[in-house]
């Protein structure tokens, strides 16, 4: 089937709201609107205003809102116009939403999606580009998803949906209207995606490619090109940040002996980074040939010009270059 | 079966029909009884916190709540538990209130496998589900959007109950209490705002933190009232008619006039920032619990004899149960990594040596 | 030299005395003159905008200001330079009042290193240090507390100006500009609040965003006054009045009734969630341009062929403005890592690969 | 000369308010109530109300303003009662000022102190113990600096405030009553310390541990247990978070050829995750005998009960086994 990722995100919220009556999805311009980028098609019509709830432009209050509704025992899917405005809210993900099971003894937990666009987009600039991929994967008590495609979209939102934990759901703009030829399967009422297992993309001998989101589509272009110089990269869709699915990385390295990460965030403390940590800290570091490069977004905020962005996040050519140094070459 | 009618303080109303309040209540001598036992139960938690804080028993933040006992013992009497009910730090009230033993509450501060939230959450973390009870909230402000998410789950869930949101009157400047407040009106969620306006934020008046310190209009288009709230009867009739409001028509915004006899927290003297006259002045006259004591005396329903024996008892049985807390078994270390998830899977915990992760 | 009183339109208050507002407002030949060229300049801006953005040369977000232009021209005949101004995204008209060609303007848009932000910034982030326009910014309601610290700063300073804080009605209910109304009230900072109220924030409708869609009521105990803001001369007397009371005694409330032509950004058609009649009527009864228009040809201060030159002239300087812009260098490749400190001193700046990192 | 963490703060504040008319404190009860924690003490009776200023509880409004007043030609420090509060109004802290810059090419800027307690206090549980210091540390835009010692908070607070950049500030509450013996040099009025650079606190030959805040005295500690077992180990006190001083910390490893990493934030994107990612990057690889060991705070909400939170940082004797195990011992 050839679906796009903003038609998985849309049938897996359809199907689910359709699926559990606890499930609503609450938001800014989610209802009449259809969505600011149409992600929430129909589903209003479809399930009416006690399912589909359209917010004022209050981070703070609606995301609290749809804290205490999980709280209740309703399970909100609470979208972000996009993750840079849930910076006026992060307070309630994290102090009313994260922490609580732990805080209250397990008595009291909320089982909630926190679900819009992360990252850089295109041509919005600094205060519209903040990747907070690191960011919610260090909160004990959050689970990260990031999905690349159809699959891992519809998968891992159903997933995310299901579970009794607080899920935060990294979208990617770029990526809403991209078309891909998907498997039938994933169209099953009842495809779920494991929380916590990457995807190999790409099977390779020669070096590991980690990467989330967008970036797993510019790893496997630069794939591509290094097979053409005679290097089989292995790409890994890390589908899931928070908790990493340590042992397909491992198996990888232990396997290629060489790894690079790629990410669209920031460099500090990012998911590279944690990479590199989980590289010192198992096994992988004895079948390291080479020590591992990160690709990042440049460590400054997002600029608006074409001929600065594009240079802004990783591109293919630099996962070559990396991948080639890594693998002295 | 005796009853009694008293005349209520008035009211201060906004945009609400003040001929809708009641000017009067009717209580008996077993309802005074018990809202005294109540009352005792709670000042006398609270004054054992405090030994036990000045000995280091208790850590961290403790704040304590006498001079408000009227508060939580009123709202009770005018709800149920299927009503919920959230609140910020100052919760050891609400804790006993909904179902909490002193035992267990002192547990829980002194950070025992047997507190209410088996040690980890400490004096500003109660919680209690089952009677719907939603915490215990360390971050001012924060508690009200979550309450009204709480009046939202109700209202979606068709139930006839209201959503009872507590915060203090240094909270109320919180802009995200606006935005909760806002939506609470275009939604019509049975949320019901509460602010217990005890006359400082931790050391700062009223009047330097508010522009507006008439906390009952505050909710803007939401009707508004206030009362005097050391008067546990006002309370009560207050929280019957919010309930009934609240379910009928939607959101309800209540002033609690009371006062801390306290400083804000264990750390706080409380005495820079006011005069131990003003202090004086409401514990001889604003008291709750002298409220109802004096009401079962003028009216005989005990005498000061029996009224000294419950209280004897009541310090007893606190005394005892913490004492009995004292007594139990800390949290073991491997608690350190439970309750992050659910038990339905299991996901790897990391602890501060890696060796020592494990998968819960 | 020829004046011409005009009448204003009525204005509703609230917690102000409303005789202190003029009823009437004295203009001449030379400011219609100028205001027309000025409104007519922005509108050209957009509608050159709109073109470019539709052949994908102006990218990401970019929010247009037709049928608002009024009040961008009329703020700044009642203010200097020395008032600080600060808005959100839809910031075109003040970029350009303030001081930006229109040439830099869309040199920003099209991402060229002689854009007002190098480009850095695109449509949402036009600033100007040196006219005391802090922006553009994207964050709906951020800007509020931030123009409160402006207001802050000049207070501290004891400068006799204003700040004008520019915000939406949708972004009316951001509980932040709550906060910073209490902070603004309680310090008596000059710090002018104005809800540009265009009827819809995004595609909502103030009434499904706002319980109380009374903006100027919304600074609770600040003072409020609203006005007809598609007539430029209300604006402007509006603003000198604002200016004289916010140094004299603090903040002030506005909210300028108005209207958006276009959809919310260029993303949106802008007609799913209002009709057609609706944009039409208000360009037919309360065009800012063309009430300006008139009150020129009525009064015979120009003719109609002197009008049509003029506007001939500007849409020629607009357009060729813009060829211009097109033309300009794109920001070199080095210029990704300047600008997130400053020049006093070097600090490692990171790349996408390490080995391009600079010292910057 | 004598003098606890608290003093160090205090003095630098109230020399700073002295020397420029533009440096204001603002927060809640930093004025009338000498500070929630004292740290404020006199300040507000000796510089008066148009420098030392109460605000209401409420974050998102006197940060932005805060914000404002620095564009507007001021010199804030804001203090946060402690950064968990901040989480309300960290988009002023990112949005608003790290990025300004940046947006407006240069054109716009201010210069302001954001501080604080960060981290895990003693017996205030999970909403009040968060460590933000990596999540500050990736927005670029921002210095991050964690002083551990008076002289530290002497000459790093001078330092920031002086600075013209967003400088984020992070105390620690354990740390602001412990008295040192410092070297009556940190009195000087013009007292600074070098921003991005760290300070070794003692040499050692056989391992590094690295560390910021209040790790720094565990480390120490482990330090001298290290020599009784006859291990020479490195302290470093990281001082700055960002920039991070590569070149000490690459220089002491080169040196020692073991690393440990120290810190009391969790563990995902952390320092020691960025000090993983900066081996893997840099010629320190080489010199590695052994993969960097990370000890973090547990990856739980910090917990109330003391033998609960006696265990969720590390502690001297995590230290000391960590760096056994990375010396093979
Ligand atoms: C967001 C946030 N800011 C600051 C604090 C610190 N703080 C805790 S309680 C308090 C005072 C609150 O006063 P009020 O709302 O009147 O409640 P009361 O303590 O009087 O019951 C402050 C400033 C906090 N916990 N959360
Ligand atoms: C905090 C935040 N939430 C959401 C958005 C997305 N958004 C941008 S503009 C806008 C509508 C604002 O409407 P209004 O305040 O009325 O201003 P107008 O666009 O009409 O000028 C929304 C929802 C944002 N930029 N920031
Ligand atoms: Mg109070
Ligand atoms: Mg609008």
């Amino acid at each position: 089937v050839s679906m796009t990722v903003k038609e998985a995100i849309n049938s897996a919220m359809d199907e689910e709201i359709t699926r559990d009556s606890r499930v609503f999805l609450i938001g800014e311009e989610v209802a009449q609107y259809n969505g600011a980028y149409k992600v929430s098609k129909d589903l209003w019509a479809k399930h009416g205003s006690n399912r589909i709830w359209d917010t004022p432009i209050t981070e703070a209050g609606f995301t609290g809102i749809a804290a205490g509704a999980s709280l209740g025992g309703l399970k909100p899917i609470c979208e972000f116009m996009t993750f840079n405005f849930a910076m006026q809210s992060i307070d309630h993900i994290v102090n009313s939403t994260a922490k609580i099971r732990y805080m209250s003894g397990g008595k009291i937990h909320g089982s909630i999606v926190f679900r819009g666009i992360n990252g850089p987009a295109a041509g919005v600039a600094a205060q519209h580009s903040q990747c907070f991929a690191s960011w919610y994967s260090s909160v004990p008590g959050l689970i990260v998803l990031s999905p690349y495609d159809p699959e891992d979209a519809r998968g891992l939102l159903k997933a995310a949906i299901r579970e009794d934990e607080p899920v935060v759901f990294l979208e990617n703009e770029i990526m809403y209207n991209k078309k891909f030829d998907c498997d039938d399967k994933i169209l099953d009422k009842d495809f779920i995606l494991p929380i916590g297992k990457a995807k190999i993309m790409r099977q390779g001998k020669d070096i590991t490619i980690v990467a989330h989101s967008r970036m797993v589509g510019v790893s496997l272009e630069a794939a591509e090109e290094l097979a053409k110089k005679g290097i089989e990269a292995e790409v890994i869709n890390l589908r899931t940040l928070k908790p990493l699915d340590t042992e397909t990385i491992i198996n990888s390295v232990k396997k290629t002996n060489r790894i690079v990460s790629v990410e669209d965030g920031w460099p500090h403390g990012g998911i590279g980074a944690e990479i590199c940590a989980l590289m010192m800290e198992s096994e992988a570091f004895d079948y390291l040939d080479a020590p591992l490069e990160r690709l990042t977004s440049a460590d400054v905020p997002a600029p608006y010009a074409k001929s600065l962005e594009e240079i802004f996040t990783p591109r293919a050519v630099n996962v070559v270059n990396a991948c080639l140094r890594v693998c002295n070459k | 079966n005796f009853t009694l009618t008293v005349k209520l303080p008035p009211v201060t109303t906004h945009k609400f029909d003040a001929t809708l309040l009641p000017t009067e209540a009717v209580t008996s001598k077993e309802e005074l009884m018990k809202y005294f036992n109540d009352m005792f139960t709670i000042r006398r938690i609270e004054i054992t916190s405090d030994a036990y804080y000045k000995n280091a028993e208790i850590r961290g933040f403790c704040h304590l709540c006498d001079g408000q006992e009227g508060i939580y013992v009123g709202m009770e009497a005018g709800v149920t538990h299927d009503d919920c009910l959230i609140t910020a730090y100052r919760d050891h009230g609400q804790a006993f209130m909904r179902g909490e033993t002193p035992h267990a509450i002192f547990a829980e501060m002194f950070g025992k496998i047997t507190g209410t939230s088996k040690g980890k959450g400490g004096s500003m973390h109660f919680y209690n589900k089952t009677t719907n009870f939603y915490g215990g909230n360390g971050i001012v402000g924060a508690q009200v959007p979550v309450g009204v998410g709480l009046a939202f789950a109700l209202k979606y869930q068709k139930k006839p109950n209201i959503s009872m949101i507590m915060y203090g009157d240094g909270a109320a400047n919180q802009g995200q209490i606006a935005e909760a407040a806002n939506i609470a009106a275009l939604w019509k969620l049975p949320a019901i705002f509460i602010c217990e306006n005890n006359k400082y934020g931790m050391g700062t008046a009223i009047e330097r933190a508010s522009a507006n310190t008439d906390f009952y209009t505050r909710g803007d288009t939401i009707p508004g009232i206030k009362i005097e709230a050391q008067n546990i009867l006002a309370v009560r009739e207050t929280m019957k008619l919010a309930k009934k409001w609240g379910v009928e028509h939607g959101p309800l915004w209540l002033e609690f006039s009371t006062y801390r006899y306290r400083g804000h927290s264990m750390s706080d003297p409380g005495v820079s920032y006011r005069n131990k006259e003003e202090i004086d002045k409401v514990r001889a006259t604003r008291d709750p619990i002298e409220y109802v004591k004096h009401l079962i005396l003028d009216n005989k329903l005990a005498s000061e004899a029996e009224i000294e024996d419950i209280q004897d008892k009541i310090k007893d049985d606190v005394n005892k149960a913490a004492a009995e807390a004292k007594k139990d078994p800390v949290p073991e270390a491997k608690e350190l990594l439970t309750d992050v998830f659910s038990h339905n899977r299991k996901y790897l915990i990391r602890n501060v040596e890696l060796k020592d992760s494990a998968l819960i």
